[in-house]
C-alpha cells in the first residue's frame, strides 16, 4: 500500500488517534493527509500533540483537537494550532495526560467509562461536561472522583520500525500504540521496513508486537518519522522544526514551509 | 574555585528539597531539577544511604519505563513517585497552576501548550516542587486565568500528594496548604526582600529579615562542576555547556 | 539472594498473587515457601491457579483462595484443593478472569475500582459483596454495570527466564506478571539466569521487560518452573504433573510426593 | 474412504456453525472445535473467500497475542472476537452454565475448575458455540446448580454476545434467546430423538421427525483428514494421532 492510498481511507469528519512527539509520529502521511484533503478532522494526541497537529491544523483540515497539550517542544510553541486557538477556528477539548489514557483504555476494555484521580478543581473539569463526577461507591461516603467516557477514534495512525509480512508491527516499549490501535476501528501504520521474519516467532521480538488483528494497513515510509526522530533508528531533526517553528509564523511562511517539503505531491508533479 | 553560580543556588537547593525520596520523575527539557535529583543521588551514594531513582521523561537513555507513556501516571498513582517538578506560565497564591493561556478560555492568547500531566500528578506525587526561575509579576499572580491543576483541595478529595515548595530565580518559598498561601524561607545571594515582594504578584509570609539560600559547600561544589555536569551532559549537552562556560568565565 | 531468603519476605496472613500456568509459575519458590511455613495466606491467582495453588493448600498453609479456575489443565482437577473446597477448609472468593486482570488494573492505575461488563446475573456475583454493581452514569439511565475494587496483592510471586545485573526482569509478552508486579507492594522473582547486559540498554530486549523499580528480591532457580515449563525456555512435564495429580488424591499421597521432591530441605538436610 | 468418524460430524458441523466469523477464540485442549475453526479456515481459503483468524489459547505457537491473559478478553471486549465455544459440567435449558461444582455453594463436591472467563465472554462475544460431547441428564440439566454465566440476560443488561447453538456427541441444538430455550435442529447419525430425550434433563422443541445433522462431503473429508488432521497436531498431537488411528480403522 502507497501513503496516497493509505491516506484514502480517512474520510472527513473522522476522528484521528496521534501519538506524542517521541513515540512514533507518521509525519510521512501528514503529507500524504493534506493531498488527500478530507477535512472537519478530529485530532485525539495521545496524548499531547506537536508538529503533526500543526500542520493539520494550518492545512485547515482541522475542526477539534483533544490534547493535553500542543507544542514544537524545544522549539517553542505551535504557530499554527495556537494562531487557529486565538481567533477561535477550532474547537479545543483540553485534557491531562491520564485522561487521554484513560478513554483509550476504557475502549480497550470494552468499558463505556474508566476512573481516574485527580482533575477535581481543575478547570479542565469545567469544560469537560463529557466527563462526569461520581461518588466512589466503595468509600463509606463522598469521594469524587472523575470518570472519563471511552474514546475510540476512527482511526489510529502511527510511524514503527518495521513490520513483518504477516502484517504485525513491532512497537517496542511505546505501548501507547497499541493501546491507539485496540481502541481504534482502523489501526493505519507506516514503517522503515518490512522484515521478513514473523515478529511473532521469537518471544523476544514478539513481546514488542502489536499483532496484525489490530492492524489495517501497513504502508513503507522510510525516515517517516522526520523531522521527528524514531527511538533506536534516528534522532530528532531539530534545526528542521526550528525551521518550521519560523516559517510558520504566519500563514504565507506555513504555506511556503508545506510546498518546499520533501513528499508534497504538487512539487513531485511539477517535475 | 569561582563563586557559586546562581544556577548552582538552585541545583544544590532542588537536592535539598528533595532529601529522603527514593524515585524522583523529572519532565523533559528541565535541567535545573534533573541535576538537582542528579546531585542528591551522588551525595547518597557517597554517604552510603539508601540509592534515589531518577526517572527523566521523554529521554531515550534515562527511560527506565516500559510500558508507554501512561507508566508514569500509572507509577505515580500507585505511590511509587515521591518527587516531581510542576511549572506554570501563571503561579498563584493558592499554588493554582495556569499551564493553558492567558484570557478567556478556550480562545487563549497567548495559548500555552496545555496542561499535561498535572492535574493527576499535582494529586498524588507526595512531593511537588513548584520550579519557575523567571520571577516576575507576570508568572507570579494574585489569580491565575485558568487553574490547570489546584494547589489545594476541598476536605474529602482524595489528594495523597501536592505542593511543599516553590523555587524560583530569586528566592525559595514554602507552600502551607492549611493556609494555604506561601512563606519566603530564603532569598538567594543578590536579591532582597523588596525586589521580592515587587516581583510577586501574590501576598507571601515573610520573616522581617529572611535568610540567605543556603549554599553548597566546597566538596558539593566539586561535585557538582565535576561529575553531576558529565551525567547532564548526556541528557542536556547544551545546558552542561553552557553551565560549564559561565562557572568557568 | 537464595530462596530461603526470599521465602522469609511472606508472613503469615499476606496476600500473594500468583501467575497462570504458563505465564511463569515460581514452583521453586513453592517448595521454599512451605519450608518457610506462614501460614493463612490468601492467594489471588492471575487469573487462574494450578500446581502451586494445590500444593500450598495440602501444605495448609492457605486461608483463601481468590481465582477463576483452578485445575492441574490436562491432569485434571487439583485434589487438594478440591478436597479442602468439599471439605470447606479454605475461603473461596471465586471470580472470571477478566474480573481478577480489572482488580489488578485498578490497583496499578491507582484508582478504588475498575468497571467491567458481564458478570450480571452470574452466581459469581451473587458470592462477591464486595463487588458494586451501579448505573452507567454515562447511559440515559439504566444499564447496570459491575465495579471490581481494587486489589493490591503484598506480594507478586512468579519466575522468568532473566534478570540483568540492575534487577531489571524479562517478561516477553506476559505482561500480566507487569500488572501483578505494578499491583503489589513486593514483588519476588526466581529466574533461570541473570545476564551481564542491560536488558534496558536495548529497544528490543526493554519491549518485554519489568524495570527494576518494581522489583524487590531476585532469585536465581534453573528451571524453576518445573514441573510446569517456561515459554522459550523448556517445555511442561506432563508426566510428572500426573504423577503429582495420583499421589496428591490423598493426604498421606501428598505429603510422601512432596518429601521425595528434588529440592526439600528435609530431604537435602538428612543427606 | 471409511465411513465418516462420529468426532468428524462434530467438526464439520463446527465449521458450518463459524460460517461468517473472521475471528475465533479456542480455548486450551478443545481439540475438536480447534479442528473445526482449522477447517471453515480451509475451506474459506479454498474458496477465496476473506481469512478466517483463529486464536488459541495457551498455546506458544497459535499465540496470537501480545498483552498477556487479559488480551483475549480486551479484544473480545473490542468487538474484535466474533466466536468462542464454551462447555460446562451442568448446561441447563435456559442456557446457564455451571463450571464451578455439583452442590451447595462453596462447598461443592464435586468441586470443578472455575469460571474461567465465561462469565464475561458468554456476554460479549456474538457467536458462543456450546459444546459438550458428553450428552447425559447429568450434564443437560433442568436448573444448574450455579450460575457460572446466565444463557440470557434481562433487558437492559448491555449484551452483545450470547449462546447460538449447543453442540453434543448425539446432536445439534439452536438457541432462541426470546423463549428462552433449546430447539433441537439435527440428530447425528446413530442416534434419535427417543434417546436424546432421555439424554436431556430439560425440555426442548423438536420436529416430529429431526433429520440428520449434515455429513461432510467427500473433498471436505479429504481436507479434514489430511491437511487440518496436521495442522491440528502442532497444538494436539494425541488427538490428531487418535483421530487418524480411528479413522483408518
Amino acid at each position: 500500500m502507497d501513503l496516497r492510498g493509505m491516506a484514502s481511507r480517512v474520510e472527513a469528519g473522522m476522528q484521528l488517534a496521534l501519538p506524542v512527539d517521541y513515540a512514533g509520529v507518521s509525519m510521512a502521511m501528514t503529507r500524504a493527509l493534506i493531498d488527500h484533503g478530507a477535512g472537519d478532522l478530529d485530532l485525539f494526541c495521545v496524548p499531547t500533540g506537536g508538529l503533526q497537529v500543526d500542520q493539520l491544523v494550518g492545512a485547515g483540515l482541522v475542526r477539534s483537537v483533544e490534547t493535553s497539550a500542543v507544542s514544537l517542544g524545544e522549539a517553542g510553541g505551535a504557530p499554527r494550532f495556537n494562531q487557529a486557538v486565538g481567533e477561535g477556528r477550532i474547537a479545543l477539548r483540553d485534557a491531562t495526560c491520564p485522561a487521554i489514557h484513560a478513554g483509550l483504555m476504557a475502549a480497550q476494555k470494552g468499558n463505556p467509562f474508566q476512573p481516574l484521580r485527580g482533575i477535581i478543581g481543575s478547570d479542565i473539569l469545567r469544560f469537560r461536561p463529557d466527563w462526569r463526577v461520581i461518588d466512589n461507591p466503595f468509600a463509606d461516603g463522598g469521594d469524587p472522583i472523575v470518570l472519563i467516557p471511552a474514546v475510540r477514534p476512527d482511526i489510529a495512525l502511527f510511524h514503527a520500525p518495521m513490520a513483518d509480512r504477516q502484517g504485525n508491527v513491532w512497537i517496542g516499549r511505546r505501548r501507547e500504540l497499541a493501546a491507539m490501535a485496540y481502541a481504534a476501528e482502523q489501526t493505519l501504520v507506516t514503517v522503515e521496513r518490512i522484515v521478513d521474519e514473523n515478529l511473532l516467532g521469537s518471544e523476544m521480538s514478539a513481546a514488542g508486537t502489536l499483532p496484525a488483528l489490530y492492524v489495517s494497513e501497513i504502508a513503507v515510509a522510510p525516515r517517516g518519522a522526520w523531522p521527528y526522530g524514531l527511538w533506536g533508528e534516528y534522532p530528532t531533526d531539530t534545526a528542521e522544526i526550528l525551521r518550521y517553528a519560523k516559517a510558520a509564523r504566519t500563514a504565507e511562511g506555513f504555506a511556503e514551509y508545506m510546498a518546499g517539503l520533501p513528499g508534497n505531491r504538487s512539487r513531485e508533479l511539477a517535475r | 574555585m569561582t563563586d557559586v553560580h546562581p544556577r548552582e543556588v538552585l541545583i544544590a537547593s532542588i537536592a535539598r528539597l528533595l532529601d529522603g525520596v527514593r524515585h524522583v520523575a523529572v519532565g523533559a527539557s528541565s535541567p535545573i531539577p534533573a541535576a538537582g535529583a542528579m546531585l542528591l543521588r551522588a551525595l547518597k551514594k557517597r554517604a552510603g544511604a539508601p540509592p534515589v531513582r531518577i526517572s527523566i521523561l521523554g529521554s531515550v537513555e534515562h527511560n527506565f519505563f516500559t510500558n508507554g507513556s501512561a507508566e508514569l501516571f500509572d507509577c505515580a498513582g500507585q505511590g511509587r513517585v515521591d518527587a516531581f517538578f510542576l511549572g506554570g506560565g501563571q503561579i498563584d497564591g493558592q499554588a493554582n497552576i495556569n499551564l493553558v493561556g492567558i484570557g478567556d478560555y478556550p480562545a487563549s492568547a497567548p495559548r500555552w501548550p496545555g496542561s499535561f500531566g498535572s492535574a493527576y500528578l499535582y494529586f498524588v506525587v507526595p512531593r511537588v516542587i513548584l520550579f519557575r526561575e523567571e520571577h516576575s509579576p507576570r508568572v507570579f499572580v494574585e489569580k491565575v486565568d485558568f487553574i490547570s491543576a489546584p494547589g489545594t483541595s476541598e476536605a474529602g478529595v482524595h489528594r495523597t500528594g501536592g505542593p511543599v515548595a516553590l523555587l524560583t530565580g530569586k528566592a525559595l518559598f514554602s507552600f502551607d496548604k492549611s493556609r494555604p498561601g506561601f512563606t519566603l524561607e530564603s532569598l538567594h545571594p543578590g536579591h532582597d526582600l523588596n525586589e521580592v515582594r515587587e516581583a510577586t504578584g501574590f501576598a507571601f509570609r515573610h520573616a522581617d529579615q529572611p535568610g540567605q539560600t543556603e549554599l553548597p559547600d566546597p566538596a558539593t561544589l566539586v561535585l557538582l562542576r565535576g561529575q553531576i555536569m558529565d551525567e547532564l551532559s548526556e541528557t542536556y549537552p547544551e545546558f552542561a555547556n553552557q553551565m560549564r562556560r559561565e562557572v568557568c568565565a
